[in-house]
């Protein structure tokens, strides 16, 4: 029973760091472009875990609010780098981003 | 788990947000503005251009009259306080319709634009909302409008970025610009995050006083600092944020190059100063262990690593584009000192700075675009023997370029007379930081050399004709921005007074 | 409000054993047992009764009284039948999609209120929720048709994808016109909102006479969610074998076509909530004849509510037989060029309405 | 007036911009008009002068009246700086006996080189507008009183000399370009620094605000105490000292500041190199004594000694240099550093003698440098080419340039008659009678010496003897039997030409008039020379205490 | 704290019960089903032929594009919600800041109508052309 009852906001705040620690993994780790983004997702998913809870347990709704604004973005960015990444894979033929280096660095 | 308001609650919310639309009027028509641009392109389907850039070149020149009845509601938070007008604000919008209009006009003489098979329909109506979101980014106090602001800029910049989508370079430097930035983007909302859970406000000011009253940990507000300067930092192009410049503005259409390089930038700034003085608590001396000097500690990292890295790697480059993109680097760690210096001149130096930042980059972006469209190239190597060729452009092109090392009597001199006056007036404490800008501003000085050397003292391989001739709209920009870059190097009294008005934050003096 | 209504369930729902929480266990297995039961009977059997009647045939027969046994057998037959996993198929998303594709619309049911007492969890985004738990489905169909490696599987799979999140515009405007007419959210609450002693009239698509174009909306929306006729290209037998699930066998097949059948309950019964009342009976009172508070319990309830449903997935059968079924660009003519600009249209108007005219 | 003799150019460059190009002769004459019209402007000046206004500084009463002469003062830009007040920066010009010299010398090198000009052919357009922008900037750093104003017509010198050598000059010219660019923004960027860290600490006394003016700034009574370089903080009063030296050391040049000097020589054109030698290096010089010293005058006194030697080694390593070139312009660009050596040692003498010495020095290196380089122009015109064994028995074939080049090398060596040895002596007298730098004197003497060794070693390679085998030019018998000489490629005269003389006669009258009678321009300077020796020594005594 | 769970709870308890009914069936009938692979049966079935090249296709670019329509108006619909449930107490101002925002949506719509992305390709119905001697046409 206590594992229903008793979550509070260190529970949250471990899941959203687990969380943001995979997506900086996916990040640094991986080289095809829609894993870095989907990385991105995970960060910004772990930020509205942690907005919402900290909402709950600060009170207010300004976490709430913030959250979904995340959301909101966080889909027009997807759209954004979906739209970007067909364009690459149209032009590259790959989404590898450690191959797309036609400008020198 | 949330009540509902009551009904009272509800009429007072709603009135102020009628009375808040009041003071909002720039911004509607901004975005009014976007909608009509999107309209005028549907409905007209211009094939050429001018249709579509008069129209946003009307449209932004009119948003300044909004902008100008502003004057009179300085001071006024609005949206609950999520939104401030203040003088601060009203500079920074003047400043980006500004430097729309300049992209505007850059984007009418670009040939590399003007040439798109599809046509330039949603161009401007993009470069209109990117203005939008810099517009907003200056008056955010609230975490929520910052994100949504900044968001706004990157997701049009984006699109700019890879607007010339049939050439390999522009997607490429779209898909730099995106990763990169949705993964600063992810880091600062995961700071946000974190800062939300320190003090459970999202308006910055509250934000400060609650950190003052309660007391915070001083690891777990670094680490959401550095998050939140990660997402800054990208929009300034400082060290060690910088990695998508040099792509980006090689692969971005100019004009954009030029947009990005300078009202975006200056957006960063506009809201790193917002959220550095106002939400970061610190003492007013940069002594160790007052609160905020973490953030100053961090601040001057930045602007001494961008102020060597970038003028350092600039002096390899063989494309001009990127060469600027460097020389950007470099002066987003010049505008940091200015913000280092945290007092009123200080502010003042990094807002006259960016002014006159907007006037000879805008115009090294402007003699980039005619030069491209003449030779098709942005390799330095290309540019020998232009200068002779072409009088105007190849002065301008110096006058700009002298004006970026900071040589009177140019604007870029007084530019960076007054951020080293600012370090200085602070006594001893930040001599050394005075001292690398003033170094690297003569490291700079060689490779902004390169261009007029090649222009001038080198003779191209190909025969060229005699005299290139160029449209008459970029020319007449040119020596505008030219005579601009000149006269305020000697006159420079109506900017700096601009930017002096302009150091007034939600209506008070800053100190 | 809703607690003294859910006293029911709530006692159930408090019942703990073991510390684990069994009452509700419990109250969710029955829309569990209720999706196996419909699923087998009305869906498979019913469906297959209903058609043939269409067709002026028989249908299954053999089975049994009028083939009336005729789905347990094929619960046998599938149950027993060999599992196949191509080689090469991705083994992981192929066994874990018919997982989601099934709890998506499962989820789903744990808002829906069976009755005046009976709801899983009467949660203040019910609406919100269902629509939104039941796109977890993409995903499910997505993974079934990656995992499939297979032309056909995955050629469907992105169809059936396009073609419901195209159509979940229209569907989620038209029901944001039901929400803006309750001006709430939760499921139950719709429910209360339209009871009354003149039963149907205080239906939401009786209250208002805009309400007919959400109405239909949704429902034509609903069909093509569900890849039921005529929006059932990415089944398309004829073009794709059988779309996603083409290489399914057994008990994941099953398991598909349980989702399948209980997504279809879903939204028939979220459109009967939201414009027909949801489990209020329709009929008023008239006079001293009390037909509405006769036919008003929470048993009754639960009859309303299934019979509501049971009569739109009829029409959905209906229609299946009796219309042609799409092409991919008519589809997408229909979902973007019609029915999102009447969506927006039914929006404006019943924001209008709603206040300035009731 | 003093504005009038600044802007002239600028007015005459403006004029040019709405020439064509094609009229290359209106251009030219629009430049020499200028030119001649500041050169009367400076000769009006010279008239005015009252040589018994000191300068320097304000006078006791705070009031500019009794120093400066012709001032112009008027507010250019205010700015409001909130908490510190305003700023202000003046349009603040004047004159006094340092200025007066250098005026007339620019004034007059000005007009020589437009008429050593006259020869450019490439982009005459852009040549002369570039000229008359360097022909104000120079002006203007000498008349500026406003240490921002000073500053700005400073780093305004800088461009048109980079593309003046790098687009009129000769094969290296890229590299030497650059080459001066950098240096001379290396030691000026610092300066900035300086300026600034002065504003913050000085007070104008009339006004109670911080200002850039140098006057006020050269009264130590200004300085805020507190303030960044107030009276109590030796370390940075010292730094900043240091670091003006090295941006005035950089322009003067002195070693080891000096290799963009040879390089700018060889490869600007006649008339750049004449300005370059003529005016620009004794900018250098001109503001150490307007600015570096006087303003931190305790670290001046301190640091005599370490000035004398750095004097003396470029007077010994510039003479050592020369020694050792072949190239003719090369030759003439070591003997300048060394020359300006003795501006240096004359300085480090710090009393009235050595001073005047250094400034009468100044002047005269001026017009004598110009000469020098004017006539190895003149030999690289004809030959194109300025080595010297590349020559020989000149003197026979072109006897008036020969004679005028005897004229020139004897000045620069300092022989008693003209003016160069006036000045010579007078460092030597001064830097003698001081204790301190004595020894060094005594050892830079030995520069006149190698001054003498390579000049007449020059002048003997080149023009006496006989034509050597591998010379440049033919030798023809002419009716009269006589030798004629002749340079390939070369149509005009053989010998100097009207404009040539134009420019060398006025040249060496001023040589040997100076040589004789130097009153003109010593009756002058000693006022101001005695002020600034006055405001240099007083903290002397208090520092030693 | 009290026993009862929150209402997301009960809907965690349905998850847990989908979940364990999926695996139970998968389960029973592993126990039930027999197992005779072979690789005929486990090749892909494409209607009997072998399978030709990867299930990796190149997918009409209108399926991306109908992606990305779907998830700006998604999301902006999201934002409705909130408001429909208390719009009637908002009253007009608010009715006409949801409009614009609607209207804003609108546009969107319509700009991607003229631009032609709801443009599916329509099925161009393959008529072979008579073997008629024309280099021009054979050029194409």
């Amino acid at each position: 029973m206590d594992f229903f009852n008793t979550i509070g906001l260190n529970h949250y705040l471990v899941i959203s760091a687990i969380l943001f620690g995979l997506g900086l993994f996916a990040i640094v780790t991986r080289k095809n472009a829609i894993v870095v983004l989907m990385g991105v997702e995970l960060i910004l998913n772990a930020a509205n875990i942690n907005l919402l809870a900290f909402s709950k347990y600060n009170g207010g709704m300004e976490g709430v609010m913030f959250s979904l604004f995340v959301i909101v973005l966080a889909a027009a960015e997807a759209a954004i780098a979906l739209a970007i990444v067909i364009n690459i894979y149209k032009t590259f033929n790959t989404v590898d981003l450690s191959s797309i280096d036609s400008l020198k660095e | 788990m949330y009540e509902l308001p009551s009904g009272a609650e509800i009429q007072a919310i709603i009135t102020t947000l009628k009375s808040s639309a009041a003071y909002y009027l720039p911004e509607i028509y901004l975005s009014a503005l976007f909608l009509v641009l999107i309209l005028v392109d549907l409905i007209f389907r211009p094939k050429k251009h001018h249709l579509l850039s008069i129209t946003s070149l009307v449209g932004l020149a009119g948003s300044l009259w909004f902008i100008w009845q502003q004057h009179t509601m300085a001071g006024q938070e609005i949206f609950f306080g999520m939104y401030v007008i203040d003088e601060f604000a009203i500079f920074f919008k003047y400043f980006f319709v500004l430097s729309g209009i300049l992209t505007v006009f850059l984007s009418m003489s670009s040939d590399e634009l003007n040439n798109r098979a599809s046509g330039v329909g949603e161009y401007y109506v993009l470069v209109v909302g990117m203005v939008i979101g810099m517009v907003m980014m200056a008056s955010s106090t609230d975490l929520v409008m910052i994100f949504v602001s900044m968001e706004l800029v990157s997701f049009s910049a984006y699109v700019l970025t890879g607007y010339l989508k049939r050439e390999q370079r522009s997607t490429e430097a779209s898909l730099k610009y995106l990763v990169y930035g949705a993964v600063s983007s992810g880091l600062m909302i995961y700071g946000f995050s974190i800062l939300y859970g320190l003090t459970g406000e999202t308006n910055i000011s509250e934000i400060s006083s609650v950190l003052i009253a309660r007391g915070y940990d001083p690891v777990t507000f670094m680490i959401a600092s550095i998050m939140i300067l990660t997402g800054i930092g990208y929009k300034v192009g400082a060290v060690p944020f910088h990695f998508w410049s040099p792509d980006v503005y090689e692969g971005a259409p100019i004009p954009v190059t030029a947009l990005l390089s300078v009202a975006s930038k200056a957006a960063g700034f506009a809201l790193l100063i917002r959220f550095f003085y106002v939400a970061v608590p610190h003492g007013t001396e940069a002594v160790a262990f007052t609160p905020g000097s973490e953030w100053l500690m961090l601040l001057m990292i930045l602007s001494v690593a961008s102020m060597i890295y970038g003028n350092v790697v600039a002096l390899w480059q063989k494309n001009v584009k990127r060469l600027l993109a460097y020389s950007s680097i470099a002066h987003a760690g010049y505008i940091l000192l200015g913000i280092i210096v945290m007092d009123e001149l200080g502010t003042q130096a990094t807002l006259f700075y960016m002014l006159s930042y907007l006037f000879m980059n805008f115009g090294a972006f402007l003699v980039a675009v005619i030069i491209a469209n003449k030779t098709g190239s942005e390799n330095i190597e290309d540019y020998r023997g232009l200068g002779r060729r072409m009088p105007l452009t190849g002065a301008a092109m110096t006058v700009f370029l002298i004006s970026l090392v900071g040589l009177p009597p140019t604007v870029g001199f007084i530019g960076k007379l007054m951020i080293f006056s600012a370090l200085l007036a602070k006594g001893s404490v930040f001599v050394w930081l005075a001292l690398i800008g003033i170094l690297t501003s003569v490291i700079s000085l060689y490779y902004y050399m390169l261009i007029p050397l090649n222009m001038y003292l080198r003779e191209s391989k190909q025969p060229l004709p005699d005299t290139i001739k160029t449209g008459l709209l970029p020319r007449l920009v040119t020596a505008c921005l030219m005579l601009l870059t000149l006269y305020f190097g000697i006159f420079f009294t109506p900017l700096s007074d601009l930017a002096h008005f302009a150091v007034t934050l939600f209506g008070n003096q800053l100190y | 409000m809703s607690t003294s209504l859910n006293a029911w369930s709530d006692a159930l729902s408090e019942l703990y054993l073991f510390g684990l929480p069994l009452g509700l266990l419990i109250i969710a297995a029955v829309p569990l047992v209720f999706i196996a039961i419909y699923a087998l009977t009305y869906g498979v059997y019913g469906e297959r009764k209903i058609s043939a009647f269409m067709q002026d045939r028989l249908g299954p027969m053999e089975v049994g009284k009028w083939g009336i046994l005729q789905t347990l057998a094929d619960i046998l037959k599938l149950l027993q039948k060999e599992d196949i996993v191509n080689k090469s198929a991705d083994k992981f998303l192929f066994v874990i999609g018919p997982g989601v594709l099934f709890v998506g619309s499962f989820l789903a049911f744990a808002v829906l209120p069976f009755g005046p007492s009976f709801i899983g969890a009467d949660l203040n985004v019910g609406l919100f929720y269902a629509i939104g738990i039941v796109a977890l489905e993409v995903v499910g169909i997505l993974a079934a048709g990656w995992g499939s490696n297979n032309k056909w599987a995955l050629y469907g799979a992105i169809r059936s994808v396009a073609q419901i999140v195209s159509y979940e515009i229209p569907a989620a405007i038209a029901i944001l016109c039901g929400a803006m007419m309750a001006g709430t959210l939760s499921m139950q609450q719709f429910n209360l909102l339209q009871q009354g002693e003149y039963g149907f009239l205080h239906f939401f698509l009786f209250q208002n006479p805009i309400a007919w174009l959400p109405f239909i909306i949704y429902f034509i929306a609903s069909l093509a969610e569900t890849n039921r006729a005529p929006f059932d290209i990415p089944e398309a037998e004829s073009e794709l074998v059988a779309g996603y699930f083409t290489e399914y066998t057994g008990m994941k097949f099953a398991v598909i076509f349980l989702a399948e059948y209980a997504s279809m309950f879903m939204v028939s019964a979220i459109i009967s909530i939201v414009f027909l009342g949801g489990w209020n009976s329709p009929l008023p009172n008239i006079g001293p004849l009390l037909l509405n508070d006769w036919t008003t319990g929470p048993v009754w309830g639960a009859f309303w509510i299934v019979m509501k449903g049971f009569f739109f997935i009829f029409i959905q059968m209906w229609l299946r037989w009796t219309l042609p079924r799409l092409r991919v660009d008519q589809l997408m003519h229909l979902c973007w060029k019609v029915l999102t600009p009447f969506a927006f249209v039914a929006f404006v108007l019943i924001a209008v309405w709603e206040i300035y005219v009731k | 007036m003093l504005s009038l003799i600044v802007f002239l150019p600028i007015i005459a460059g403006l004029i040019i911009l709405a020439v064509p190009s094609s009229q290359k002769q209106i251009i030219r004459i629009v430049t020499l008009l200028a030119a001649l019209i500041q050169g009367v402007l400076a000769v009006l000046i010279w008239q005015g002068y009252d040589p018994s206004l000191p300068g320097i500084t304000a006078a006791a009463d705070g009031s500019l009246d009794g120093a400066f002469q012709f001032v112009e003062r008027l507010t250019w830009i205010t700015l409001d700086l909130g908490n510190f007040g305003t700023l202000n920066i003046e349009y603040f010009l004047g004159v006094d006996g340092l200025s007066i010299t250098m005026v007339i010398l620019t004034a007059l090198i000005s007009i020589i080189a437009v008429l050593s000009s006259w020869t450019i052919q490439k982009q005459v357009k852009g040549y002369f507008i570039l000229f008359n922008l360097l022909s104000t900037a120079m002006m203007g750093c000498f008349v500026a009183l406003d240490f921002f104003l000073f500053y700005v017509f400073w780093e305004l010198m800088l461009l048109p000399m980079y593309f003046l050598i790098g687009i009129w000059g000769g094969p290296n010219r890229e590299y030497a370009a650059i080459k001066f660019f950098l240096y001379t923004l290396f030691g000026s960027v610092f300066m900035l620094l300086v300026m600034i860290g002065l504003y913050f600490s000085v007070i104008d006394p009339a006004t109670g605000n911080h200002t850039f003016s140098i006057v006020a700034m050269a009264s130590q009574e200004n300085y805020l105490p507190g303030s960044i370089f107030g009276p109590e903080s030796v370390v940075w009063r010292y730094a900043a000292f240091i670091v003006l030296f090295i941006g005035f050391a950089i322009k003067v040049p002195m070693f080891p500041f000096h290799t963009w000097l040879p390089d700018a020589h060889v490869e600007a054109p006649t008339p750049i190199s004449v300005i370059l030698a003529g005016v620009l290096l004794k900018l250098g010089t001109y503001g150490m004594m307007r600015i570096n010293f006087p303003l931190f005058p305790e670290v001046f006194q301190a640091s005599l000694y370490v000035i004398a030697v750095f004097g003396a080694i470029n007077i010994l390593y510039g003479a050592f240099c020369a020694l050792a070139q072949s190239d003719l312009k090369k030759l003439v660009a070591y003997s300048s550093i060394s020359h300006m050596g003795y501006v240096l040692l004359g300085l480090a003498a710090n009393n009235t003698e050595g001073m005047t010495g250094a400034l009468y020095q100044m002047f005269n290196h001026g017009t004598i440098t110009a000469m020098l380089f004017l006539l190895v122009g003149v030999i690289y015109d004809r030959a194109h080419t300025r080595q010297i064994e590349k020559f020989g028995g000149l003197a026979s074939y072109m006897p008036v340039y020969a004679g005028i080049v005897t004229v020139a090398w004897f000045a620069s060596l300092g022989l008693p008659g003209l003016s160069g040895f006036i000045s010579e002596v007078l460092v030597f007298v001064g830097a003698f009678s001081s204790e301190l730098i004595r020894y060094v004197a005594i050892v830079s003497a030995l520069g006149i010496l190698f001054g003498a060794v390579y000049l007449l070693w020059s002048l003997q390679r080149v023009f006496l003897g006989k034509r050597r085998p591998d010379a440049v030019y033919e030798l023809h018998k002419d009716a009269d039997g006589n030798d004629q000489i002749h340079f390939h490629d070369w149509k005009g005269k053989n010998d100097l030409d009207g404009r040539e003389l134009a420019m060398l006669v006025p040249l060496t009258v001023i040589v040997i008039f100076l040589g004789i009678y130097p009153m003109p321009v010593l009756g002058m300077i000693t006022t101001s020379i005695n002020k600034l020796v006055e405001v240099l020594s007083p903290v002397v005594l208090t520092a030693l205490n | 704290m009290d026993q009862t769970l929150s209402d997301f709870g009960t809907v965690f308890v349905f998850l847990l019960l989908g979940i364990i009914f999926v695996i139970g069936g998968y389960l029973t009938a592993r126990l039930l089903r027999p197992s005779r692979p072979n690789p005929e049966k486990l090749a892909i079935y494409e209607c009997g032929e072998e399978a030709v090249g990867s299930a990796w296709i190149k997918f009409n670019i209108r399926f991306y594009v109908v992606a990305l329509i779907f998830i700006i108006f998604d999301v902006e619909v999201v934002f409705l919600f909130p408001w429909a449930t208390v719009f009637k107490q908002l009253g007009a101002f608010a009715l006409i800041e949801a409009l614009v925002f609607a209207g804003i949506l609108i546009i969107g719509l319509v700009y991607a109508w003229v631009k032609g992305d709801l443009d599916w390709v329509r099925p161009t119905p393959n008529i072979p052309k008579m073997p008629v001697v024309d280099d021009k046409e054979e050029g194409r």
